[in-house]
């Protein structure tokens, strides 16, 4: 069974990594809960609109992964992408200040929450068509190969983006052309009020890799070190030049699809049971438990990451709208 | 007759034609269960059941070409794309195939099928969720393109588009949800390819469709202050077009003003333009004004939004250009 | 293997058939080599123009699935659709002229060679775009479950479309809805000069079943009784109400990819091996050897089939064009 | 200066920047060892080899997006997609991501990829094979449109198209590919965005690109017969879009036709005329005439497939209405 074997690898990840890198896990997925958290309260209180789909609950998916990474990797991502961003080492200033919409945001003020972009970290923008980065992924798996560099890509995309031709075509030209990508799907088990198993024939999200000759497994995606173990493997393989994987990282968002949506579709009872999954809370304890981590420490990193955000928030307010003199700049080079 | 959303109009609409016809069902993402993004089939499920309003996966093109497919086995397929953002993932089974199939096959063929999307902008929902793409539907024959901005015309043209026998986009605004407006109850019917004088004047022809026709009311009533009475005219179908009461509005106003909230180049307008000079060219004082959306994706920003869109201001600024 | 197994199934099937039965495969597959052939002499006489593409070599698959249906089930084709469109029953006479451009084509003339259609015999079409097909089929497929009828759609398509988005998307939403639909992919190996192990990194297609839960063979393309037997089956399972299978008939096309592709990227050696496999031919041989036919009947139907093909060429030749004042009659209704 | 066609003078731009630019590769269905559906890259895989000469699957959305990634990553990707018609499959990337992205991620990428195509009508190749779709890319902000007339500017458009950093397509005419005509060896850039004028005269101005041009020049030859002396100008680039030319020359004719193969209804010339007017409105004597595609899908049938096309002789039948 799958599980089975990348919880062996979680083990295994967690005997060789030592506190720093834990700690840094820990700090960094709750960087990306506290943001979120924030986000929600900007949210109604009317400083960020549009849509915004938050990533509360899925933290140990882009920080496994992402982790996984080196910096001249790349990342692309969906509507679903604070975390991803984050992750990738993009400051909570600009992402926020682009929630804000301000002319210092990530994407200038013009992307808002769903295109959030950032080319010198290679974090390669937040899409919002379901399935539209997959290709996009592959193109830059073709460069990185063209260019005979090391660099990998790593592509996320939710349980819904599988019905859509978009991920069989990606797979396939990934697959034929041993392209260095690491597709990873988060299986939330929803694509807005639609079930996985209503959308896709095979629950199996991680069995679509037969399909395209590739590895595929299934993780836990509360589990930022079964994710990690599982991601430094597929990472290795398309660094090695061995070709593309996919990763089906089974994960739960806590909120509804958008700020917007009340999830009344989901029983209460479900949502308590992945709750009590929470990634955040389970590492804070097995490093406890396990004596990888001190108390006090941890209780300091949250302290810092409550200063962040709270620096975030306010660089945010008190950064400037883009000009109105510029609504046209950008639409070409030049 | 009754005050209803323009919304509860579509509802409505739906349920009347349900009723009426058996062969009509809807499918789309979220169209069942939740209702529809943006609850215009809220409590169809319910009353009739998954046969006749199907949720779909995330398949924009395949679940467009089942549409066609299914029209062609005989029934009336209403196929509910959630934004019209994603229409671009089906244009090979709108443009190649609805659109084509009737005339390639030699009349042999139907494709009773309606295609209902929301568009526009206006909510911040940034570049790829804010497009108002009538312009490429207008530019493919064999397709018919509705664009209604009252509740009334909403109810009245859906059920017009689910009678008639021909591939219909019916786009609708996602601003307009939420208007409120008289609309008959029972049997009321729009006949697609006439378009509505909303409002006489003899100064300046005003000349709109969707939400751009509120931005003309508005800016009429400004410029009815300045004592420029305007005249405006619904086009309600882009195909089949009428521009009957333009030109004849034209003759007698000698000037007009286009409002369209797509983008301005190669817009829906350019063609109304085109064919009212083709028309009354002679009649006219001054060249057409258009007023449209910027030539740039659509931003996040609020304020960038609201100065790329088509606004009242703008109208009135155009027909103060004219006048 | 899969082979294995369908041969069997041609076994059993040939042990069933009836002598009319073997005689009529025999007839209608030698009525659609002959049509292609005079198409391609009517084609350098410039009688037939635009892209044409040839069943020639093929012709057990049409045959062999086609009389696998009743009169009242749908098939969908591509542009590669002659052999069907006969097969389905349409008149020789009335796919010539359509060839031809005349207005007593199946299609008035404006489909020409890759839009045959016919309503009444529900051939509903080919179809020019690569996978174009596949979705109007689960429609057709989807009519047929909503009105509670009993037909089935038979789909047909080429390697080609396996890359497509469209086939993954049509073969999920046949399989979730559980639908009517027997897809029949013709792998002959190439899409124009690609070789199929070039554009999809599996290259047993049928397998890709697998992904669809839904039943998946590959069978002997260049035996009828074969690819008949494996789409009884399949369409008795659809008719039941069991849902969709694939079937992967392996092929080959005796000529270019159309009337203007010398075909010089395959091998000669290549393309004698399969002639030597011919369909035709062996149905013959195997009905002489059997004693399930008749050499004399066999010449009679030979000699048949011939008048029928020279009277659809005279009658093409003789109707009229559409008249110029009907250009834009049928676009729309009214 | 040789007399090339234009398929070997995209084939020499090809070289040529292959040669120049370590970065531009070309990737698309039967480019590589099928030297292209239209032989446009014939012997590219021989000299270059398969890394830079790609064949592809049949994945129409899937590989216009790896061209869009590929230029992300800092390539200049040419995308070869066969035919036009198949770039509806390619919408979502063309428009919702190409076409977008600098935009919404605040001018911090470029695209610099070159999606090449082509199109056109004029073979019996039947409704799904014979469109002319730049109206629809025109209706695109943040996407270049290059429809080259003459094998010089194919060859000099193509070469600075692959020195620019937008997105670009480039419309290529199917019926253009054996055409001749003088073509610089060597550099040779031919400008985005400066339409040419093509032949001097002071009774009527004549606007047309890509493969209508010819159709100009023959109407023109037989309007100088008639004493109609008619100045011809090739918008060479729909994106930028150069009118100077356009309407200094309407200031001396006070007449202009259009001439497009794209359907009449929301065609490119829609567009081109709403802004000739708004430009010179004032010197035009009669409405501009537009001689495009009769709004239908095209039919097999060859002499229907004629009669809905633009043709010399309607080109001079325009004209005669206007003088
Ligand atoms: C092509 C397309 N169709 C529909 C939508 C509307 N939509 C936005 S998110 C979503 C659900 C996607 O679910 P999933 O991929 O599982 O991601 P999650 O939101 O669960 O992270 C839908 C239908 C879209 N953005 N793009
Ligand atoms: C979407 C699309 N892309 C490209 C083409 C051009 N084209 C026509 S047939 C063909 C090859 C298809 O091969 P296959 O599906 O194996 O069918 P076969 O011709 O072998 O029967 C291609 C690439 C097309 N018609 N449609
Ligand atoms: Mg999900
Ligand atoms: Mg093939």
């Amino acid at each position: 069974m799958a599980l089975e074997r990348t919880r062996h690898v979680a083990e295994r990840t967690l005997l060789t990594m030592d506190e720093a890198g834990l700690s840094d896990f820990y700090r960094l997925m709750l960087l990306i809960r506290q943001f979120e958290e924030r986000v929600a309260e900007m949210y109604s209180r009317g400083k960020i609109t549009g849509f915004c789909h938050l990533y509360a609950g899925e933290e140990a998916v882009a920080v496994g992964a992402i982790r996984a990474l080196y910096d001249k990797d790349y990342v692309i991502s969906t509507y679903r992408e604070h975390g991803h961003c984050l992750a990738k080492g993009v400051s909570p200033r600009t992402v926020m200040a682009e929630l804000f919409g301000k002319a210092t945001g990530v994407s200038g003020g013009r992307g808002g929450s769903m295109h959030l972009f950032d080319a010198g970290l290679r974090f390669m923008g937040g899409y919002a068509i379901v399935g539209g980065g997959l290709p996009l992924a592959v193109g830059l798996g073709l460069s990185i190969v063209y260019k005979e560099e090391p660099e990998v890509v790593c592509c996320f995309f939710g349980d819904g983006a599988l019905p859509q031709g978009a991920f069989h075509e990606s797979l396939n030209l990934a697959s034929l052309w041993k392209l260095p990508v690491v597709f990873i799907c988060e299986n939330n088990f929803y694509g807005m009020g639609t079930m996985v198993q209503h959308a896709i024939c095979r629950e199996e999200l991680y069995k679509f890799a037969e399909s395209y000759k590739m590895p595929g497994v299934r993780v836990d995606g509360m589990d930022v070190l079964e994710v990690h173990g599982a991601a430094l493997e597929a990472v290795a393989r398309a660094r090695e030049g061995d070709g593309p994987s996919l990763i089906e990282a089974v994960t739960y968002r806590y909120r509804g699809h958008s700020m917007s949506d009340p999830a009344e579709y989901r029983p209460r009872r479900e949502e308590r049971i992945w709750l009590e999954r929470d990634p955040i809370k389970s590492l804070r304890r097995r490093m406890l438990n396990e004596k990888r981590g001190d108390e006090n420490r941890l209780l300091e990193l949250e302290k810092e990451v409550a200063a962040v955000i709270d620096d975030a928030v306010a660089f945010a307010e008190q950064s400037p709208e883009p000009p109105l003199s510029e609504l046209t700049k950008h639409v070409y080079v030049d | 007759m009754a005050v209803i959303s323009y919304r509860e109009a579509l509802n409505q609409a739906l349920r009347e034609e349900f009723d009426r016809d058996e062969r009509i069902f809807i499918m789309g993402e979220e169209v069942g269960n939740f209702g529809g993004a943006f609850k215009v089939t809220d409590g169809l499920l319910a009353a009739y059941g998954a046969k006749r309003v199907r949720d779909t996966p995330i398949s924009e093109l395949a679940i467009t070409g089942a549409g066609v497919g299914a029209a062609m086995g005989g029934l009336r397929p209403i196929v509910e794309l959630m934004t019209i953002n994603f229409a671009l993932l089906a244009m090979d089974q709108i443009v190649n195939h609805a659109a084509k199939m009737r005339y390639m096959f030699g009349g042999n063929v139907r494709v009773p099928l309606v295609i209902r999307a929301p568009q526009g902008a206006g909510h911040q929902l940034g570049a790829q969720h804010s497009q108002s793409l009538e312009a490429y539907f207008l530019h493919c024959p064999g397709l018919r393109v509705a664009v209604p901005a009252t509740p009334a015309d909403a109810k009245g043209l859906l059920k017009s588009a689910l009678r008639q026998d021909d591939p219909l986009i019916f786009l609708e605004h996602e601003s307009l949800y939420g208007v409120k407006g008289d609309v008959p109850e029972g049997e009321y019917l729009v006949p697609l390819g006439k378009s509505n004088l909303l409002r006489e004047g003899k100064d300046v022809t005003l000349i709109s469709y969707s939400k751009c026709v509120y931005d003309c009311l508005q800016a009429a009533e400004v410029l009815e202050n300045e004592g420029i009475d305007s005249e405006l005219i619904d086009l309600r179908t882009l195909n089949p077009l009428d521009l009957g009461p333009v030109v004849e509005s034209i003759k007698k106003t000698g000037k007009a003003v286009l409002v369209y909230e797509g983008w301005k180049t190669g817009g829906a307008g350019a063609e109304v333009a085109a064919r009212i000079y083709e028309a009354v060219f002679d009649h006219l004082d001054a060249p057409i004004q258009r007023v449209a959306t910027a030539d740039a994706p659509i931003a996040y920003n609020a304020r960038l939004e609201h100065a790329a869109l088509p606004s009242p201001a703008e109208v009135v600024r155009a027909v103060e250009r004219l006048v």
